[in-house]
């Protein structure tokens, strides 16, 4: 039955393309976290009238933060070739996509950090402040804790699009779903592939919103 | 849209004759831009539209936002027709542009070791040139009944080296690849080898022949077919000046039809 | 021990500047409990956020302990703060932590350990009443629970010096009752010098040293307790007096019994400790052909002596009447005849 | 006019049931006003959410005007909520609007057009003294501000029910009295229905015709104001009413003058309204060779007579002091000898 | 002197690509905005607990926001040109990218709205239910007041991740900044051409970000 509704549907090719997927995406979700939420400390924390309020930092910050948004992904990937020859000691495959996915995603949720940073009570800050915490116990038990639920929605959000990115990233050989979907459905006019492709990413992304709406919802004590 | 300013084209008959040609960049787009001043002599005005892909072309021909596209090789306008049924003709053939594969580290291509991997671009339509030209050195065979213009890696059913295909990439990454990946086979087409400073006839260990089948054609919808404008088209682009333009420009990535 | 010289603290508004703290100077005293009153908006809670310099004053200086407030570099003052402790007007909890874990925070700051941290939070949690709920999220507590564990947590590092902002007003008088009994234990046994913010006066008379009165920004009257309250000479002081004994003053109440029958005088007695004695008025019943009716009023006994205010009506003849108020006065009882004004 | 039946809400914690209000049955008269009291944590915010359903009842019903409040549809409740003004305990203000904006939200929601609400709004803004700080946001509002704001917020749609959660226990008695001065006028003027939660007992004083003490989510006793003052029956309710003369019972201060002698004993008088004599104290002192010491306490005079508590030494012969307390017992206050504990 | 630094640079398409940029960029963030807002609302609205609580419209909307995210931007053109067709009359060009850009990124900026919409104060929407305010003056008179400077900066995240995508559009001729990087810079290895759009782009991202920035600060009245 599913042999005739997707003749063209390779079975095999679609669990690897989904592992790569979601390899990719893990990985990169988790390096977008980690730089992205240094980076969003940083936006936070040096502007003006907060902890470390520093013009220059956040000028240099936002200025790098904003030209890696700015520049196109393709040619991020290209730019980035260098580095993650050095980094990764390959430029092809899913492993070689991870530094351009990375650094491509994390600039974009350090802006959503910031976002959910900025919600923070003014109060509970004062309050740390006035018990003598050092920046440090402000960022990570009160700042990051506080904003726990905004900072696990965008982390959701920034994930989904890192799933869109990964796609791109099959102009490396990364392979995954959006490659399998563009390469063997698309190109070769196999709607099925197409369609088979896009239900699986559709379920990995229900997966992740799901999650994260779950941890975001548990984390939320307010 | 432009079909309307072809129409107007039509009602306004003879002085101009507005067609919209699609093309992708390089160097499609850049032989067609030296074209328009020469076509305006004689009456008629081009546009032309810039594609990144090859499916789209086709699709905008076919229904009639384009009035001819020039971008694909006679193979891979054969296919698209047996494919998907475009009712299209070859107005002509205008220019090849060989594809070689090159490598770093292999010296010649008879020292092709067991697992070398071969990397080819991502667009389906260079696949079957690619392992045509591994097939013509006794890399590989192909499935003998498949149309070797349009086959694709899965048609490989003699692979004695185990060479390991990956054909994904980008195609002006290509270059790139192969400055980095030095123990693999790239197949890079020759407009990305030139403008990454490579030199084609010297540097590939194989290179198509100026007798390839791959002639980038201007085609048009069958009922187009004695299209004057087009038919124009097609002799300015085979003209002396845009044929010196090509050589002078692409040396030698691009060879113009003679 | 805490010096304030010339502080003042302005905010600018789209409309106006707000001066809330303007020049103050004021010295506190090394455990002492040191009480701050005014109406609403007088400057009060600002007043104490410049003490741990969560407000930056516009100009003015502060000395803790020899150390001047307002120069310490960042790092000093951090260590400064860990031993001020504050009780915040909004509570400022973290929603993010249960009951446990806010009062555990300011150990966690100052690196105590996990087991000695526990046996302090577990002391505290049971002195503020809220055994059962050390699992419970702020957002599970009614608004005097969530003050206790502002309180508890304001106690947890053992400060030196503890700044209260309205730390009862959300409390009811039991409850009050106990925080206040606390504090002053600690207050002794520690030596702890309390900031201590309130509008509520029983507050101010139960466990307060001196007082403060604040008004548009400025200390317009400053004293030891019993002396303002015996004697307040601003406006606002008098008006917050007069909450302790909140009927004695109804105006309303008294006037039915203010007569032009010459037999009959209310007046007021004003007992202001010292040599006051307190049998004056089955003494003057005793002496003269007067019956003394107490209509309102309160008193009370302070190491010093009686204390407070009554009204009462003397009844008798009209020479007896005034003879019996001159002997009241003699006493030492300040005497005020009360006319329908 | 509010009818409420076996009203009750439970929490679920993680650990626990909360059982915040508990089988409450009450009726709330048109015009009355209405007092809450009990310790934090008894109930009583929940009680007066559960009064607009802000919080679903988890059983009972609540009657408003005839009306079933706990079946009515949405778009029904809506309407009726907006004859229901609400003074928050944590005020929830909209930070996003100044303060002339917060006042006028209701208005707006009402549908009233721009000039009337201008007019209202401005007289509001006057009454609760924020005059001038208009177009300041809540974020540049002390404490007390922002609680005025609320409390202008929740009369400015001239609700028939007005519910207040501890609307003034963050404000100085003087505008306490300003914004209680305001709620009598409107609850005269308008038949305005108050129901006031509080923890000072002045307010409840002041105010209130009847008031309910709740404990532990029950209500443990209600009635007129008077009645409960005179004759409180639970233990939190004397706690409570206590607070009114908040150093009658400071057994700290007594101590020094209850002695083993025998011709001084202490005792406390209790003024309970209605027969008591007004000179009591001086025909004692007259008719008994007795010296009656007044050490602490407060008075007041109501309609109904004296009422209140004093502590008083009676110094004198064993049996003159025996007769005199039999004698004051008879004038029907009550006597009560009191020793060291 | 510029021009020998940057042989390859046409002005005349920069600014042309520049337009193009700009003009799909502005549109589609109009777009994004009032779709995101709705989808955005509905999902915290109908989320349990809240004012519409219901689980099925909820799940609905979830599916259609998550399916529209999964599907990679590209094969997302792709399907929608005979939507395209019929809604502007062309497939081609800047105009005609404009819906795949809308409901590419507007199920994107639904969830930042969402996020941004939990982390309004629950005790204000209380407020304004005690006042018996309809559902329709909660959500434009508190909730989106009261989440301003958030719902200001994830546009503002939204707008930037829109310039990526026009890049993307440039398969369908839309021609921007990205495009021209792509075509003429980088495919004909034209580094100028590259460097002088990825200028550019940076410098629009720059401009949206501090108009942005701007914008959310002087909301925040807290
Ligand atoms: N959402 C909730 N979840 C769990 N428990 C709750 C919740 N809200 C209130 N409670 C509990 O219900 C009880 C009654 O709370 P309520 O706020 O009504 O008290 P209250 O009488 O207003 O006290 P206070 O004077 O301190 O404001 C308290 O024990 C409180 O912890
Ligand atoms: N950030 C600010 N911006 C502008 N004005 C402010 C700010 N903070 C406080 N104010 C103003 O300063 C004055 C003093 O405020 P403060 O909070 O110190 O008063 P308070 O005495 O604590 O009053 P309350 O008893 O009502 O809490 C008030 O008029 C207040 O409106
Ligand atoms: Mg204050
Ligand atoms: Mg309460």
């Amino acid at each position: 039955m599913l042999n005739e509704l997707f003749p063209n549907v390779i079975m095999d090719d679609l669990w690897t393309a989904t592992y790569e997927t979601l390899y990719m995406t893990v990985i990169s979700v988790i390096g977008t976290f980690i730089l992205g939420i240094i980076l969003g400390l940083v936006l936070y924390l040096t502007d003006r009238g907060n902890l470390w309020s520093n013009r220059l930092v956040n000028g240099i910050t936002a200025t790098l933060v904003n030209v890696f948004r700015a520049i196109p992904f393709i040619i991020l990937i290209l730019l980035l070739i260098p580095f993650t020859d050095f980094l990764m000691d390959t430029i092809r495959g899913p492993k070689a996509a991870l530094p351009a996915l990375i650094i491509g995603s994390a600039p974009f949720y350090a802006r959503l950090v910031e976002i959910a940073l900025k919600e923070v009570d003014k109060g509970v800050i004062e309050a740390a402040k006035s018990m003598g915490a050092k920046t440090h116990t402000i960022i990570f038990k009160v700042l990051l804790q506080e904003s726990k639920p905004a900072l696990v929605g965008g982390l959701t959000v920034t994930a989904i699009a890192l799933i869109g990115y990964t796609a791109i990233a099959g102009v490396i050989g990364a392979g995954g779903l959006g490659d399998l979907a563009y390469m063997n459905g698309f190109q070769r006019r196999n709607n099925d592939v197409v369609f088979a492709c896009t239900v699986f990413i559709v379920a990995i992304v229900f997966i992740f919103q799901w999650a994260g709406d779950f941890t975001a919802k548990k984390m939320d004590k307010r | 849209g432009s079909s309307e300013e072809e129409s107007n084209g039509d009602s306004n008959g003879e002085d101009t004759t507005e067609i919209v040609v699609g093309a992708t960049s390089v160097p499609h787009a850049e032989v067609l831009e030296e074209a328009k001043p020469l076509l305006e002599e004689k009456g008629i005005d081009l546009t032309i539209e810039t594609y990144q892909e090859y499916v789209l072309p086709n699709e905008d021909l076919d229904n009639g936002t384009l009035d001819a596209n020039y971008f694909q090789h006679i193979p891979y306008f054969e296919s698209q027709q047996e494919d998907i049924g475009y009712d299209f003709v070859n107005i002509g053939g205008i220019h090849i542009e060989p594809l070689g594969i090159y490598s770093k580290n292999i010296e010649s291509i008879d020292n092709v070791e067991e697992g070398t991997v071969v990397l080819l671009s991502r667009s389906v339509a260079d696949h079957g040139r690619v392992l045509t030209l591994l097939e013509q050195n006794d890399l590989i065979k192909i499935d003998e009944n498949v149309n070797k213009d349009a086959a694709t890696v899965e048609d490989v059913v003699e692979n004695p080296l185990n060479l390991e295909f990956d054909a994904s990439i980008e195609p002006a990454l290509l270059p790139e690849f192969y400055e980095r990946e030095e123990d693999a086979l790239v197949a890079i087409n020759t407009n990305y080898a030139i403008q990454a400073g490579l030199e084609p006839r010297e540097d590939s260990l194989i290179i198509e022949e100026s007798d390839s089948p791959y002639v980038n054609i201007i085609a048009a919808r069958a009922e187009d077919e004695n299209n004057e404008a087009l038919q124009t088209l097609v002799e300015v682009l085979r003209s002396e000046e845009i044929t010196n333009f090509i050589e002078e420009k692409y040396e030698g990535a691009v060879v113009p039809v003679k | 021990m805490i010096s304030i010289k010339k502080l003042s603290k302005h905010f600018q508004t789209k409309d106006q500047t707000v001066q809330a703290v303007d020049d103050v100077s004021l010295d506190i005293e090394k455990g002492e409990i040191f009480g701050v009153i005014g109406y609403s908006g007088a400057g009060k809670s600002t007043f104490v956020r410049l003490l741990n310099r969560l407000e930056e004053p516009t100009s003015g200086e502060i000395t803790l302990d020899q150390q001047s407030l307002t120069q310490l570099g960042k790092n000093d003052l951090r260590k400064k703060r860990q031993k001020i402790g504050m009780i915040f007007q909004h509570f400022n909890l973290l929603w993010s932590r249960t009951v446990y874990e806010n009062i555990a925070f300011p150990l966690e700051i100052a690196g105590v350990d996990k087991q000695n941290s526990k046996e302090k939070v577990d002391e505290l949690i049971e002195l503020v009443g809220l055994k059962g709920r050390e699992n419970s999220y702020p957002s599970q507590l009614s608004g005097g629970q969530k003050q206790r564990v502002g309180i508890a947590r304001a106690l947890a590092n053992d400060p030196e010096v503890l700044l209260c902002d309205e730390a009862t007003s959300a409390l009811d008088p039991e409850t009050t009752d106990d925080i206040l009994d606390l504090l002053v234990s600690i207050n002794e046994k520690l030596k702890l010098t309390i900031i201590l913010i309130t509008h509520e006066m029983h507050v101010i008379q139960k466990i307060c040293h001196r007082v403060a009165v604040m008004e548009q920004g400025k200390v317009v009257e400053v004293g030891d307790v019993l002396e303002v309250f015996i004697n307040p000479k601003e406006k606002t002081t008098k008006r917050f007096v007069q909450q302790l004994s909140p009927l004695e003053h109804d105006p309303e109440r008294l006037k039915d019994f203010i007569t032009e029958d010459e037999s009959k005088e209310v007046v007021k007695l004003h007992f202001v400790g010292g040599t006051a004695r307190r049998s004056l008025i089955s003494e003057v019943a005793k002496q003269f052909d007067v019956y003394v009716n107490i209509l309102q009023g309160s008193i009370s006994q302070t190491q010093e002596g009686s204390y407070g205010t009554l009204f009462v009506e003397l009844d008798g003849e009209r020479k007896v009447i005034d003879v019996s108020m001159d002997y009241i006065r003699n006493s030492g009882v300040e005497v005020e005849v009360v006319t329908n004004a």
